[in-house]
């Protein structure tokens, strides 16, 4: 099938931040994104789990956004401005999408 | 003396406490045990909703005067008070930083549901009354200890964010809400509504206490095992004393207002308490410089503890002495 | 008339309308209290569990004839006629298209469980008995609607996806299976199955369906928020006014058969009623063109919380006269 | 002969049996029912709590001397032998292999919780009284089985995973730290506790079974349907003559001991039964060649059902008539 | 470590419709997929969230498989046959794995 | 912005093994990792699902780590280790991160 580049962004960042993140991804121009759970994790700053927490405090979620080649600068930029004090990780990944026109 | 040995024991000695314990070794013992995030959730939305519920049928049936506005009031300026004093104690007897004081500091101003539960089962069991509407002091006391929190950490040229979402964040957490609302749906609904959902609500909410408290035990275990490093022992002695200091402050502020015994040991109770729902979420926001594996292991695994076995019944005999009953 | 305002008034007053109202306002006010989504689905679950149990156990009591027959058709026939009649109604009198008004028709004629337990619930506080079986005919109307709505599609010359799995899906989808298969339990076990587990879907079910309604507000609100711009105000009338026109054609079935005041009530209440779980699923399946943020907004935000508060007592101030109690 | 009929009767009509039928129906004839991961967790270690909990509290009302450590013992030893006789008769009669055979011997010497609590709720429900200890003796035969089997393995020349971490895991998986820790904490808080917490785990534990069993109902469907050509006709019979085997050398142990007729039915029903939680899980680490749709769905879909059903009322006929009640 | 290049399939997809990709994949040829829970996202159809939801209607999943390149072709089809009238977002990302015989 | 590359490495294993498989990591010198929750899926030992399992055994998780391309080979290395005789797959892919220094 006719496939066309764009870029994979995936932002792992403290369930707190959520709405703030995707609230910056919309004002950016980004089209759609999804908000994937997370178990658990280990970093500089130790190892943690969900399991029985109750607290948002010390979870977080992984928010992927596929969006065309020329829109990951202001949507990378956005997402750092959210992420920059916090604990986070924002990786982009080459990809393939079908209906271009959708992102 | 007596009396309270025979109270602390048969506080220890209670199965919520044990739970407690349990959960606590289970975890040290690297045991897989664990309740699945979402049941935990939901027991912690219902003991907020039964207790809620269960402090508005009582002013429903007693009614209230000025006497709800004094504590209220009382519960607001202990909540803002006390991290102004826990802040200054921090800075002068350990070695955390400005923003990490100030978000212990907000942590001990606010209050722990689950504490205030333990101490009206407590009561309840010793069969001495309470004012019902101090449920409604509990939710009073979330919010002021973050906003105090956060003026200390501007005066002393730090930075927190401040945007417009926070504050509605804050005061409108997800736990003030469901007890303000279950506690304004008890009040209207009264001896009716509770008619209702009693047998939900009122039977079984120490057996599903036991299991929140197992619960807690197993996340409290795992926070300690993995943030000991993080812990010095001036911070932990911290965690054990602050409790009594922010009791007397409580013990103080209900005598003023006139509290019952009962009333007393709650309020007492609410002040000696730290946060560990509502506290820890707003300071990964506002200051995500602040290390959480301090600020939570302090209030989940030594401050909670000492409260659900020691404190509490010294809250109930302090309270019962002073308010001479 | 009086009647109508005090049954109206203790059902509005009722801690289950209350809750529903702090959830929807929690979520307008963007607070961020929510319930697992884990939790909300095994609160449905011990709901339907409960309620079918129990239709089953007073159907083992009562014994059956020909009136569960008669009541199981007169269900069929009312779920695969009413959205004929509403997708007309949306029509005529909306701008929505063929698609979004035969996807939102289905929902009118299938029904809401919770509606049902409510109903229920509310005739158990008036002291108005009603037909166990009444909750077979709850399941018997969940999926004819549907297949009425697919028919319209296709004779208007529109595309429901058709394929095998389809119409088993629709049949065997969990919340009928769940409601048959506990009605068909309670039937076989009968007091003595009753007598083993009374403690646990009898006297908490109220308390539980608070906790229900709570999130089903959440749910509701946030919907709302989300949903405003697409809901007109032709299809907001048309959330108000389907019910009573449902409410009506469920009357006078329920007369034909000769149903006692407490079952007209029901039938009456089912048939006003809109679905929110199980036609929400089978129309992303089946017509994934049609918008559900108009059908699941238009049920759950508008129809649910009319029939919640005003609908039921009306529903059975109306079955009571009529049925000449 | 005519009270075994009428045991087994009570026992397949009662509301815990049809939940489970119910379940694997639904399984089977595809329906989407499901429970959440998270609220099946939650109904388990409910399970768990109460059933231990209320066994450490007849222990603290009866008390125990020499008979706890013998019944602990035979426990032990039967958890230890059961595999070795298991593993022998599947290579005997299957062509399953050694890693295979020994994985599936490991979950027959250890036990069902869920088996014994539909066991003690039979025997409630016929009046006969039994040992509170036994939930103890459940506890500690779930690990032996499963150093059994590793040790078959090694002895087989193969390869079991043998590092530092998996004894522990095995001796310290959850289900075994719950029921021994709600054991101690029931023994320690005796009548007290219980008076605390009944309104929890006592009366409507009878219910959270049911919809515990109605899970289990769609896994076991669901396993067999994806299963059923892992599982040849040897391995079939295996699964429902094991348990009577497994049974014998439980009655044979018991009488030794001296257990009245109510446990010593336990103890039946504990050796008859397989595993399904703890030591699935401990293969799938230690043995992971072994295909666990053989032993998930022989435990699950053979064995436990078919204790549910007949095997309880056949050991509880047993054991009153061989404890010569 | 010996690796080969394989292509990772990532659809984003209702809910409702798992079933019915998966057994489209399995028709295609695909010899493994695994399915993620989905929290919640944002799109051309709003904001949406799991949090209280009863209903299997407004959630996605997220389905990941990873085949040899010569097997891409017939997946997306296949896949892309489901998603066609349906939400949903597919795309394609160049990855290596180790024991390729096995995709 | 100024982005640098590394690799993206996903792991598919079983639920049962998380725990080896973290340690394993960390003693490779991983830096950080995260771990997502799966639903179910389908490879040639069957098709499985979570929904209303109470064992661990035939549960998965999937666990990411981003690292710095010359720490890819001792991280495939530790986690192949795990894996091995276990069910599972990797996969390894090229992406852009910022602050490279945190890999
Ligand atoms: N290199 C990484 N790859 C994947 N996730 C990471 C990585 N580094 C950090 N994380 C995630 O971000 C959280 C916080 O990281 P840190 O700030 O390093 O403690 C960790 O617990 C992980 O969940
Ligand atoms: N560009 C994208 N990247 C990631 N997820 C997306 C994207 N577009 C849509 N989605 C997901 O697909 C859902 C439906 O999208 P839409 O059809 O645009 O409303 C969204 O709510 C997201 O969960
Ligand atoms: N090619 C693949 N892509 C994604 N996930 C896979 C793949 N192969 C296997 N899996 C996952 O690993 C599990 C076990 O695979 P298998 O060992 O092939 O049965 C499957 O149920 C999937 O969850
Ligand atoms: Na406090
Ligand atoms: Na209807
Ligand atoms: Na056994």
């Amino acid at each position: 099938m006719q496939t066309h580049v764009a870029k994979r962004v995936e932002i792992i960042i403290e369930a707190v931040m959520e709405r703030r993140l995707t609230a910056a991804l919309t004002d950016a121009g980004v089209t759609g994104f999804t908000v994937l759970p997370v178990l658990g994790g280990g970093g500089r700053s130790g190892v943690w789990s969900r399991e029985g927490q109750v607290t948002r405090a010390g979870g977080m979620v992984a928010v992927i956004a596929i969006v065309a080649p020329e829109r990951v600068d202001p949507l990378v930029e956005a997402a750092f401005a959210v992420v920059e004090r916090h604990i986070g990780v924002i990786s982009i990944t080459d990809c393939e999408v079908l209906r271009a026109n959708r992102f | 003396m007596d009396g309270l040995f025979a109270l602390a024991a048969a506080n220890i000695l209670s199965p919520m406490v044990l739970c407690f314990a349990l959960g606590f070794g289970a975890a040290l013992a690297r045991s897989d045990l664990s309740v699945p995030e979402a049941a935990a959730k939901a027991l912690s939305l219902y003991l907020l909703f039964a207790i809620g519920f269960k402090g508005g049928v009582s002013v429903a049936q007693s009614g209230v005067g000025v006497d709800l506005v004094a504590a209220l009031l009382a519960g607001t300026v202990l909540s803002a008070a006390i991290p102004i004093l826990a802040f200054a104690i921090l800075r002068a007897i350990s070695r955390l930083s400005v923003v990490d004081a100030a978000a212990v500091a907000a942590h001990y101003g606010s209050i722990s549901v689950v504490t205030f539960v333990a101490g009206t089962s407590a009561l309840d069991g010793a069969g001495i009354a309470y004012e019902g509407y101090m449920v409604a002091v509990a939710a009073a006391m979330e919010a002021p200890a973050i906003l105090s929190a956060l003026w200390l950490i501007g005066k002393k040229g730090g930075t927190a964010e401040r945007e417009d979402g926070l504050l509605r964040e804050i005061l409108l957490n997800g736990s003030i809400v469901l007890l303000v609302g279950a506690f304004a749906i008890g009040w209207a609904t009264g001896r009716d509504g509770m008619a209702r959902i009693d047998a939900f609500i009122v039977a079984p909410i120490q057996g599903g206490l036991c299991l929140f408290l197992l619960d807690m035990g197993l996340v409290a275990g795992r926070g300690f095992l993995s943030a000991r490093g993080d812990l010095k022992a001036p911070v932990i002695v911290f965690g054990l004393v602050m409790p009594l200091i922010g009791g007397i402050l409580g013990l103080v502020a209900g005598l003023l207002i006139g509290l019952s015994a009962g009333g007393l040991a709650l309020l007492v109770t609410l002040s000696a308490s730290a946060s560990y729902i509502a506290v820890p979420a707003a300071m990964r926001v506002a200051l995500p410089e602040a290390n959480p594996s301090i600020y939570l292991t302090l209030s989940l695994g030594v401050t909670f503890p000492f409260n659900l076995t020691v404190g509490i019944p010294v809250y109930i005999a302090a309270a019962t002495l002073v308010a001479g009953s």
